[in-house]
């Protein structure tokens, strides 16, 4: 008891002291340059002194390091921007653990942070050598395995950029495989995925940027910072994922298609603003170079696309749904997100806007569609990174600057374009499903139906994310909703709620 | 001595108290509870998916009175807990069961007294 | 089963190999350069050729990029800085949302991903040509709607910083008028103030920083970062909201004043902790260069300010209410951030602590002040950024070097201050007073008490945040309490729960 | 109703106008330069001309300012480093809110706000002085109190950059003592770590940075980023604290030991994640200077041993306790991290990624060993920064290009790096003990048994975090669970704790 | 009048809740209760902690019926919230209380009528 | 048959079950409960605003006996839920309801044998 009556008091005290300290302290940050000449009144001597003195790092020994600012800054803008990229990990693992229920909280979040600690090593690895090595006629990467830069210190950079950029597609798709996925099933897949399907597709487009060259950016095709490489192949993976694994259990019941309510919306939505953050990395940090400034032009037209994409799914949702709803406009925003990466460089800025309002009234028509279809997707995942990554990177052939039809090019970019959605389609859909079907037959993909009903928390983790009063609490709701422990079982074996 | 155990809209939770409060109910224990009988269910929307809660929320009082005090707590609780006027559907209900001891867990004493 | 066995042995077995694998990867990081000669003994033509290596980009082909590598040094600063300024929508909306009830989280959410992407899109379209375009007598700018910079990276740089400042002046007013304003007319205010009230003040204060000109920078009103142009801006708008708008039901019965605490502290202070992060962008990145590096010296007085603020809000409390409150806490270190925003470059360390401190005390007082005479602002809003606004952009009449009173200049720039101080009240108060009132008089500002009572998340959104039963729980508390879908009827109508 | 109908058309119309005005705007980014010649074709003049375009700024009257681009851009990299380390504060907060009951929820969140408010301006008043300042015989600094670094941008970035180290090392200790500590004892701790603890022996490593030149360092002893420094002496600190408070209620119970789970696990690994990206800051800004771009080997190395880490301390849960444990994995993710961050700079990548490998192990089996000798640490922190960053500090003499014991150095490093890690128990451990236990028999550093049970958020703040209901819940668990006011009464079958 | 008090599963009850109007009866309240019995509790696992979880989920339900309707309602939840065909150990319990009133708050209707 | 139903403080659960198990009482089921009686409630203050939390959390435990168990069973919850010697007040209530009935529903069996 005393010491709280003394602690504020002595806080004060503290204070005044600092205070009064602090006015014997002398400051002085207004200095007074004084001008130096103009540029054209100098002689040759004392221009290097003044280039020196901008430009160059010298030692104390009047030594002048071999520095190279122009490349150091760049190293640092490709750095400064994984790091961004890197948070997008954080918000991805938001999203999805706010739309899901909250007893398979914790098996989503290990999800993301193993697929990107697995992803990281295995990218190194093997990954970037498949991707970025001396290509084999264009198909695949052959060397630099094990990637080491030496003393090349943008080429660390760029391992680190590229090594996020890996761990995004991989993050995708456990969004679209949650709540019913084995656990180590999906860590495998994970080094599937980071090894062969994302590299190997990527090698096709972006090889070029380091030792590789790929038949796709041969042919022209424009992704620049990876509508289809990125996210279109997360997408599809997942969408392969969701139809292997089938829907959860009280999802779809005969013809009627129920509501599983996430548990925890605001952190969906942290989620959200973490991921819009992270895409100033991923889209502008893509020019991994500061020259000519076009990250800024980039940042504009990522944050309009995002804008009028979270403004887009909101109105749709509202029309149809006469609730503007706010899990399609949290979708909304990353839809224009999605969308606006493969041509941010190149698409106007008022055509950016359009691009991405377009991306949010498609990706709620989408999730509308694939639930209807019953691919069960809890985040919309395949929505918004699969189909909006599509429609992102076709819009190059429509929009962009030169080369879209509606801004003075012909179709031939549209041809080009479309041939590269296809490509990822084909590549990313067939072999995910091929070995999502693999890991079916043999370890098994999919938790037995009781682990399902209890949550993958407590069967897979051996614990709930929050007390578990929280998790199972009697839901207000008859049925399929959330977080409750054991909803689903009963409506499967009788009417529904709503029929009841 | 008799349990009084009243479901009520949780709304009306604070008028109730108030309410036994004059007549001379003090004690009182307090449940959440979710109710389904004739007043219909909400509607909710997620991802364009319409849903209706038909469990409803209510709050549970259960009160042990001495015999005298049943009637007035039934008139209390009825009067207070009445939305609006003439009351609405799902203005719930008052079950009134006998009562075959109480005993205070403090003192020990058993019976009316403990009540 | 056998898969869970296998998989930890696998990944072990993986890792074992990895390690093997690498150290058959000869690493040779640390590069020995041989040491160039001292500058002193350089010819002329090697010091160019080491100023070229340095500064320059140069291609394969050996042809030099126009580059402008102090430009774009600027563009990427002033870009980073933007972007830490964009998180703090997620800051806002942290905030917000823990310090209100479940019941309203999606509603609260939602208006803060809305505000930012309507305005985003009004300020690009309109906004940013009447507060920078050329002006027409120093009242506003009469040029550069829709703005396009061409090829200008920095001035692409420069409408994505100002957007993010748009947006936060905007997102303050939704703290205020959370828990009770319809969700349509929000979004209407939303526009109003993104392409009226915000701008317009802004032309007059800095509108010289592009191509305009106002009358208040023209009288030397200092504000380097906003506390005025922004946060006063901001808080006076939400002020006139509140007022209009009326208090929660339940939050005032007669003389007695009711607390209605938030419902998830932790996210609150989240909040706080990445607007703090956000403001690293908005002071130091005001700069919106490198040249000079002030920006370093603005960390400091920022971090210090808002540390001081919530020493000192933390202290006034535990002295009022006997115990260590956190949200007056957190409230201080905004408070301490809001304040400092004006004079954060000219303000000495020492002063910038005092500055703090003593809007963290401020803000204490003032919301209870406001609480005291029936202005229900949730969030604390008003007092955050409308009241410690002023008092900081006072304190560079007070405090700033060379032109603060108790720094050696005299009251002069007291007085100037002082006139920017009330014009943006009388502005945006009043503003804001007659276009919420309109609002109420047309469509209507305040969602009915059903609705109210039910929360503005099923009634507006049809989704709650949580699961119902954390939404509804019976509170341990009587009545206005947390979360509670209908506690404060019953209260307004009987006796309270203090007093029963 | 009306409103809600007109709104989203209203917008819809709006968006439609947006996209025809923008029609009519001429976008031209596309830049047509023509390119310069070779640098080897131009004059002198012309070399000149093109460098001053590129790193000099120039005014528009022709005046050269006096720029540094190369100085500023090293204080850039150091204010963003330290604004990314700052930000770990939310990250800390985060990971002990989410690891412990909800009843302690605003408390630990205080306490972490506060320990970073009292140590920014302790150690900038002290600390930075003692620290950096001009050495007494390698023992402490004796200068540069009330630090002001004038017009010198780069001090001033490098006191944000040491404060924010500073304010880490302190609010590990909060994370050992959480949910038993007093509120105003924890701070009269946390003006001690600041002010003597950390400052002084931070002199005798990194003193030479500055003006100061401490005793270690003049030995050779190698940690780049403060494994030792910061984590190492944060969780001795720690230790100390944790045995001097015991356990909390109901941890142990004659030989059983029992789980206390955290009430938000997704909070947690938000935290984490905050965390993770914090450390790109912490680690890689540590070189303070863009020069060489070391700083991209850094954040390689850095985040490779995070990932190992993750990967180690999932694999040896799975093992040891047959599911793999979300909270391991997080902070297995974390000793990683705290392991790479002496010698991020000198070990090679594979090398990295066995120390993270080690360090997610050892994490694992620290942990178990401190709960077996009944040390309570609720969040691990003795664990993931004392052992693991004597272990990472270690790991240089092992691992190190050079210098290592197995990459071609002797033993030589080795010895002194564990000169350097016993200095540092030493001096952290038994000044911490001795502190810890004078505030026990003055003012006391322990709440009440009865304060215990109830929370310290109620009892020392007055509030709960959350809805009391979720706070209160009767938990699923028979005991020493999730959140539950008075939880560790009696798992099982047995008499309950507290004196049943 | 009796009150019914049903322990059953927390996945029983929508079942109940649908055999229930099958056998026309349409209101109860329904809350959320933790069973200690025969049943085993779950293991948990926290930071290489086992514990084990005693008190396990259930749903409680309570219906007032009139006399008639009691042995229908009793054999209809018996049914429905049987695990499988032969049930399983913490498939809970039926609890028969005499109830001596009911009234209805909306109209201050009392007794069968009001159930 | 009797059902106990006791009103008792959270921190005493633990205690009672143990004790009830002593007494060969081995099922219960608990649930959460909010009391309102002669105990004061406890203060909070938020934003500088006090107020009085009036309804303190209690658990409520039920409890169906077969009458012979019934006072073992009481005595047993009164003095393991007694808090410190001479108890506090707030310690709560037991009461005890007529049980007519009690169905097992995994086997369908009824009355004593079910309890
Ligand atoms: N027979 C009953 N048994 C148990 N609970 C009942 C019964 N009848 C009503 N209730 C409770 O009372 C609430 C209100 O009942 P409802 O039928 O909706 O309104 P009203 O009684 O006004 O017609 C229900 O939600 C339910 O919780
Ligand atoms: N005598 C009792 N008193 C109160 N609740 C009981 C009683 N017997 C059973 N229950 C409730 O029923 C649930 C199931 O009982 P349990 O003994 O596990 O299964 P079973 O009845 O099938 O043998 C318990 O968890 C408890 O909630
Ligand atoms: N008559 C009653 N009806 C219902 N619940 C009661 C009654 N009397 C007491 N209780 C419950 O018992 C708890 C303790 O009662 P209280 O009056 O505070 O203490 P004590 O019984 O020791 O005097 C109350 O919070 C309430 O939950």
């Amino acid at each position: 008891m005393k010491t709280k009556r003394l602690a504020p008091l002595s806080f004060c005290l503290l204070a005044v002291v600092l205070f009064f300290l602090s006015l014997f302290c002398p400051i002085s940050y207004a200095s007074a340059d004084e001008a130096p000449p103009t540029w054209e009144k100098m002689s040759i001597e004392q221009k290097l002194d003044t280039l020196k003195s901008s430009a160059l790092e010298v030692g104390d020994d009047g030594v002048v390091a071999n520095s190279n600012l122009y490349v150091e800054t760049n190293t640092l803008w490709t750095c400064l921007a994984a790091f961004l990229v890197f948070f997008m990990q954080a918000g991805f693992a938001a999203v999805e653990c706010g739309f899901t229920r909250a007893k398979n909280a914790c098996n989503i979040i290990m999800k993301n942070l193993m697929d990107f600690s697995i992803g990281s090593l295995s990218f190194w690895l093997v990954g970037f050598g498949l991707m970025f090595g001396v290509s084999y006629s264009g198909l695949f990467g052959t060397s630099d395995f094990l990637f080491d830069a030496g003393d090349n210190s943008f080429n660390w950079a760029f391992l680190i950029f590229q090594t996020v950029f890996c761990a995004t597609a991989a993050t995708i798709v456990s969004g679209a495989m949650a709540e019913r996925t084995k656990f180590s099933s999906y860590l495998i897949y994970t080094v599937f995925i980071t090894v062969i399907v994302y590299p190997i597709f990527g090698s096709w487009c972006w090889g070029g940027l380091f030792n590789g060259s790929g038949w796709l950016e041969g042919r022209g095709f424009l992704d620049f910072a990876g509508s289809t490489v990125v996210h279109s192949i997360g997408g599809w993976a997942a969408l392969a994922g969701a139809i292997v694994l089938g829907p959860r259990i009280g999802k779809y019941k005969g013809k009627e298609i129920r509501a599983i309510p996430g548990h925890n919306i605001p952190l969906a939505a942290l989620g959200v603003f973490i991921l819009w953050l992270g895409w100033f990395g991923f889209n502008p940090g893509s020019t991994t170079a500061v020259g000519g400034g076009s990250f800024a032009f980039i940042a504009v037209t990522t944050n309009i696309s995002a804008a009028a994409g979270a403004l887009g799914a909101m109105i749709i949702s509202w029309i149809m749904f006469k609730k503007p709803d706010p899990s399609f406009a949290l979708n909304g925003a990353l839809a224009g997100l999605v969308a606006i990466t493969a041509g941010c460089d190149i698409i106007p800025v008022s055509y950016a806007a359009l691009t991405g309002l377009l991306a949010g009234v498609l990706v709620v028509f989408s999730c509308v569609f694939f639930d209807r279809i019953h691919v069960d997707d809890p985040v919309g995942a395949v929505s918004v990174h699969g189909v909006c990554g599509a429609w992102g990177t076709l819009a190059i052939g429509l929009f962009a600057t030169d080369v879209g039809l509606f801004n003075g090019g012909g179709t031939t970019q549209l041809v080009t374009q479309a041939t590269g959605v296809g490509a990822a389609f084909l590549w990313s859909f067939s072999l995910s499903l091929a070995l999502f079907y693999t890991i079916k037959v043999t370890v098994g993909l999919r938790v037995s139906e009781e682990e399902e009903i209890e949550g993958l928390d407590l069967t897979e983790h051996g614990i709930y994310a929050y007390p578990p009063a929280f998790v199972n609490g009697v839901q207000s709701a008859g049925g399929s909703t959330l977080g409750a422990a054991a909803p689903s079982a009963a409506t499967s074996a009788i009417p529904s709620v709503e029929g009841a | 001595m008799k349990l009084i155990v009243a479901i009520v809209q949780p709304n009306r939770l604070e008028a109730v108290k108030a309410a036994l409060a004059d007549v001379d109910v003090f004690r009182v224990t307090v449940m959440d509870a979710q109710g389904y009988g004739q007043q219909r269910g909400k509607t909710e929307v997620y991802r364009g998916r319409e849903f209706t809660v038909s469990l409803l929320r209510k709050v549970q009082l259960m009160i042990a009175v001495n015999d005298e005090f049943l009637e007035p707590a039934i008139d209390t609780i009825v009067e207070a807990s009445r939305s609006g006027e003439s009351g609405a559907v799902g203005d719930g209900k008052i079950f009134v069961l006998p009562l075959e001891d109480c005993i205070r867990i403090r003192t020990g004493e058993r019976g009316g007294e403990a009540i």
